[in-house]
């Protein structure tokens, strides 16, 4: 694996965070959720655009907003102008790669401050629905013909798992129960339902067996922001920073056909790399706080399993038991996740790692979570069920 | 910082129907491709014609890939050549699909899942295998739900020769084997 | 061994529809009542074009549009003669980068000019029929 | 910490590569150069990969999918920069300079041929509102606009820009994979496209692949003996409204050289730079390029071309390759196409009219409607 030298000269620190509300539908040009976002970050950091040495860029596919080379037209609005931009890109996984490619440019000592800002428009893809989009993401010669709708993939992942570790729809619909009630909480979060229960999860309309509703988050627009820097620009800026510990990233073959759905490898590989980075060896243990990716309800188990904090097939049991509340021994999305707050593509990543800023830094009001936390960790997901991006943060 | 809740006031217009000026932009056409498909897709889709699952092999690991590509991608070395996989397998995974693409309900729910397909004096565990997505036919929506069509032997059914095209479409669909 | 060599794919989205945003949005309005307006920051008080609801020199926020005048200075132009791929138009085209004095930015449209010129003041012609889009104005023309 | 380059690879530059998928492109050209890099094993000896690609050039959303299996990634540290290949250049160059990464495989691949309805799809980068709407018949008018800006100003004029044109396919002619060098070909006969533009002033686009293998000098010494270094790598975006963009001068390069001469101690660049690859996708473009890269001083480019400086064999050769007139546009490969040829003159494997092969700056522009450029300073 990667990561021979550990020697780094540079530790970057996360010093200030935004967001814009999240949405199904926003007024805003992506350039100006970009501006709502990222100016909210420096602010919260006391920085001004002239402050900020380099600008890292994370969006899903240009096919959402519907402009090409969306990194370009979104540079003005992420304060990239004038300044060494770029957009870096790795589907759904895109949210939580933003800080992890932003963490080089500051380790490198190339950059001191950046400013982190991914964004998603979802709603520009209006005709005939955005879901249409994503028909493009399938491979065009072997699977787009077959006319799929990208729910296929998940529910035959979702299956494949069901089926693997003999989980009940009931456990996993436990997962969305508790996110789409945590979001309340969240001053952005597109849904907010504390009385939702099982019950009305496994009510919902079945869009592709075994994925209803209320297992899958919301289509929403939005963006979100974060500045990082290097420790001396950090102390400077804040008694509190918050320091990146470890990342990680994996992408897994193109053919997801040809392998075994039930486990995240892709993501246990991502999750090695960064823990081996931060020091970590019991990640349930030295984990406090963890926001990994959920835009269906199943995927946080299986993320959490992919992570190591939960061994193979225990996730279910670990939710069922209450240990993934807010006030549980490992509160797992205390933000409401993407199934509360939304998922406007690569901004909903960089939403965790916000959250855990937040969390750490003792910042998360309504949703701080009970127990003191010093460690915490975002994780996305993207691409064809291959792509997992991990991200460890410590006080 | 106690009573703080993070993000302070986050801002965003949002609105329902857009009652102001908006710029629709047609894509229809705007955005065309013309695919070259290469030696492995291209052989794949000329089988595919011909009524036949081809894929290609790597010496080096013993795997064997369809779809099929010139590279073997856990050696990283040109493949060693082609076989024919059958048109039969088990279904790995199936689900039930309720809407379109574009999301409408459809009239009937459609089967479709990944179908790990038979190689000859060759087997295969979970963890890789030459393995196709596709519709699957003759599954009652209970054999889905109840998770009985995992591991059924499936076949495919194809279009009548006249009407191939070279396209995954020349399979209808694998259709249950009834034993 | 035969091959299929090509591969078709199409997008087919039926359609985009982008919204102008807060500011943009006002924008369009004005110029579907026939008046060019230009986004004004109130923290170094430039004017500039297009709008957006953010100050591209100091990341302020912008709330307000303000009337200008719609004499324009032509900054550069350039005569399409031939489409993309190396077809003569029907019809030669003046496209041109207009500039509004006082005004940051400007406007990319087209000109319509025997001999266009830099320099050349121009003005919109105004569509009778306007739907709040940048083609309201028809063409620009010498002032 | 330094960073080098082990090994190139390339693949491609037709018109159009009629057997290949662009998968199938990337694999040729990355066995190529991890042949070049000493034999390389992709599955054991890199750290991560980055893929420079866009979206609606592969006419797939989320193309990153597709990024690993061809060149040795798959289950490894992979991610795709939505830039020119030299973009990921210096995305690698950061990444090893971190400490965290000692090898990285940097690819980007093109296939123009494959899309049908190219002009839609570059006037797709446009703003959507103040733009989109005006449907521009040909995204090179945008191009154009800019041209006569600069030669305006500085009184370019276009027995100038002939001269650039007849220098690139002079050069080009040399250029095995040049395929569009043409020594004979003459501007002022070309039809006019957009004026001041014509047929002969705008490149042609290519399907191409190139793969750069790039390490640290910790283990450089394992791959090659004959590294190249990059000393310098820097971007810059002006701004993304074109309306707001200096329509005579790009300076978005400028601003690209000030950083990667900065890096590479570089403080007189005309004196210390041995030759240059830069972008000439527009015959224009080449002179701004020279200047913004202070190569020479702002309005005098077109000078010291009449009187050969940059000529082969000339005090500082620009373009030897002939450039992107010669070798066609491969979207983001162009970058790396520039690097690559740059690599094999200053390793000797092409011999080239030019006295110092030292030091080389390489230069990437995005094409229009984008503000953006690349500089990478490489010295042996």
């Amino acid at each position: 694996m990667t990561s021979r030298n550990l020697n780094f000269k540079h530790r970057v620190a996360v010093v200030g965070a935004g967001l814009t509300l999240f949405r199904s539908r926003l007024q805003e040009t992506p350039q100006e959720l970009a501006w709502l976002a990222a100016r909210q970050a420096l602010d919260e950091a006391g920085l001004t655009l002239k402050d900020i040495d380099c600008v890292v860029i994370g969006s899903a596919p240009d096919t959402f907003d519907g402009v090409h080379m969306k990194g370009e037209y979104l540079a003005e609005g992420a304060g990239g102008i004038h300044k060494p931009t770029v957009r870096v890109f790795v589907g759904g996984a895109t949210g939580v790669f933003v800080p992890i490619a932003a963490w080089w440019h500051v380790a490198s000592g190339l950059c001191k401050r950046v400013l982190a800002v991914a964004e998603e428009k979802m709603s520009h893809a209006a005709k005939p629905h955005p879901q249409y989009v994503f028909r493009y993401i399938w491979d065009p010669i072997v699977e787009k013909p077959l006319n799929p709708n990208l729910i296929w993939i998940f529910a035959m992942e979702m299956h494949r798992y069901m089926y693997k570790c003999n989980v009940k729809k009931e456990d996993i619909a436990l997962v969305s129960v508790k996110n789409k009630r945590n979001a309340c909480g969240h001053p952005s979060a597109q849904l907010c339902m504390p009385n939702i229960t099982v019950d009305d999860v496994l009510k919902s309309e079945v869009l592709v067996w075994p994925v209803q509703l209320y297992d899958i988050s919301p289509t929403s627009d939005g963006a979100a922001a974060v500045v990082l820097a290097s420790e001396e620009e950090a102390r400077r800026i804040t008694d509190t920073p918050v320091w990146i510990k470890g990342i990680g990233w994996t992408l897994d073959t193109t053919h997801w056909t040809n392998r075994d759905l039930a486990f995240p490898e892709y993501v246990r590989r991502a999750a090695e790399m960064a823990y081996r980075m931060a020091g970590i060896d019991n990640p349930r243990k030295q984990i406090d706080v963890a926001e990994p990716y959920d835009p269906f309800d199943y995927k946080e188990l299986h993320h959490m399993e992919g992570l190591g904090l939960a061994r193979k097939c225990e996730a279910p049991v670990l939710t069922r038991e209450g240990v993934t509340q807010r006030d549980g021994d490992l509160p797992i999305n205390p933000s409401g996740g993407l199934l509360g707050v939304g998922n406007p593509i690569a901004a909903a990543g960089l939403m965790k790692v916000a959250e855990i800023f937040w969390q750490l830094r003792g910042e998360a009001g309504a949703r701080q979570v009970k127990k003191p936390v010093y460690t915490g960790l975002a994780q996305a997901w993207g691409d064809l069920m291959q792509a997992g991006t991990v991200i460890v943060m410590g006080i | 910082m106690s009573g703080v809740t993070k993000p302070l006031n986050p801002r965003g217009t949002k609105y329902e129907r857009a009652d102001f000026p908006v710029f629709e932009f047609p894509v229809v056409g705007k955005a065309r491709y013309n695919y070259t498909t290469g030696e492995a897709l291209g052989r794949f889709l000329a089988g595919l014609k011909e009524g036949k699952i081809l894929g290609t092999y790597c010496s080096k690991c013993g795997r064997v890939f369809v779809p099929p590509r010139m590279y073997c991608s856990y050696c990283f070395r040109e493949v060693d050549g082609w076989l024919e996989v059958r048109d039969e397998g088990v279904v790995v995974t199936a689900v039930m699909s309720y809407i379109s693409a574009t999301r409408a309900r459809l009239e009937r729910p459609v089967a479709v899942g990944v179908i790990k397909l038979d190689v000859p004096g060759r087997q295969f565990d979970d963890h890789f295998f030459p393995g196709l997505m596709h519709y699957i036919c003759g599954a009652a929506e209970e054999d889905v739900k109840s998770m009985r069509i995992f591991g059924a032997k499936v076949k495919a059914r194809w279009k009548p020769p006249e009407q191939r095209t070279g396209s995954i479409t020349d399979i209808e669909c694998f259709e249950v084997v009834r034993p | 061994m035969r091959r299929v060599k090509y591969f078709p794919e199409v997008m087919e989205i039926e359609a985009y529809v982008y919204t102008a945003g807060p500011v943009g949005t006002k924008w369009l309005e004005a110029l579907k009542a026939g008046k060019l307006m230009a986004a004004y920051c109130p923290k170094c008080g430039r004017l500039f074009l297009p709008p957006k609801m953010y100050c591209p020199y100091d990341f302020e926020e912008v709330k307000e549009l303000r009337e200008i005048a719609p004499v324009g200075v032509v900054e550069s132009y350039t005569v399409i003669e031939r489409d993309f791929n190396g077809e003569p138009l029907k019809e030669k085209r003046v496209l041109a980068f207009i500039k509004f004095p006082g005004v940051e930015g400007g406007l990319i449209h087209y000109v319509k000019a025997d001999k266009p010129r830099i320099g050349m003041r121009v003005r919109p012609k105004w569509r009778d029929e306007r739907r709040g889009l940048v083609t309201d104005i028809e063409y620009f023309e010498e002032a | 910490m330094r960073v080098g380059i082990a090994g190139v690879g390339w693949f491609g530059f037709q018109p159009e590569v009629v057997d290949y998928s662009f998968r199938e492109m990337m694999f040729k050209a990355a066995q190529r150069a991890y042949e070049d890099a000493g034999g390389l094993d992709p599955r054991k000896d890199v750290d991560a990969f980055v893929s420079c690609q866009e979206d609606f050039w592969e006419g797939i959303a989320i193309s990153d999918e597709f990024a690993p299996d061809p060149v040795g990634g798959a289950m490894k540290s992979v991610y795709t920069v939505a830039g020119d290949g030299l973009q990921c250049v210096g995305q690698a160059y950061m990444m090893i300079k971190s400490g965290l990464f000692d090898v990285v495989v940097v690819e980007s691949h093109a296939k123009p041929s494959d899309i049908i309805t190219l002009n839609d799809v570059m006037l797709f980068a446009t703003d959507p509102i103040s733009i989109r709407p005006l449907d521009i018949g040909n995204a090179h008018a945008l191009a154009a606009l800019e041209a006569r800006a600069y030669m305006h100003k500085y009184g370019v004029t276009e027995e100038h820009l002939e001269a650039v044109v007849e220098k690139a396919h002079r050069a080009g002619a040399k250029n095995p994979r040049a395929v569009y060098a043409s020594p004979g070909r003459s501007r002022s006969s070309s039809p006019v496209v957009a004026d001041p533009l014509r047929d002969a002033d705008i490149a042609k686009f290519v399907d191409a692949a190139v793969v750069v293998v790039l390490a640290s000098d910790r283990v450089i010494r394992d791959y090659t003996d004959a590294p190249v270094w990059v000393d310098g790598a820097w971007w810059s975006t002006e701004i993304s409204s074109l309306e707001l963009h200096d329509w005579s001068f790009p300076v978005h390069a400028r601003e690209a050289a000030d950083g990667a001469y900065a890096q590479a101690k570089i403080t007189d660049p005309a004196k210390e730079v041995g030759f240059a690859e830069v972008d000439n996708r527009y015959s224009f473009k080449e002179l701004q390029h020279v200047e913004a890269l202070r190569l020479a001083p702002v309005g005098a480019a077109k000078d010291l071309m009449a009187d050969g400086a940059f000529c082969p064999g000339g005090r500082l050769p620009v373009n030897l390759s002939g450039g992107a007139l010669a070798e066609g546009v491969p979207f983001e490969v162009h970058g790396l196409a520039r690097l690559s040829y740059a690599v094999a003159v200053m390793r000797g494997d092409i011999k080239a009219q030019v006295d110092r092969r030292e030091v080389a700056v390489i230069h990437s522009w995005r094409g229009v409607p984008t503000t953006t450029s690349v500089v990478v300073v490489l010295r042996t």
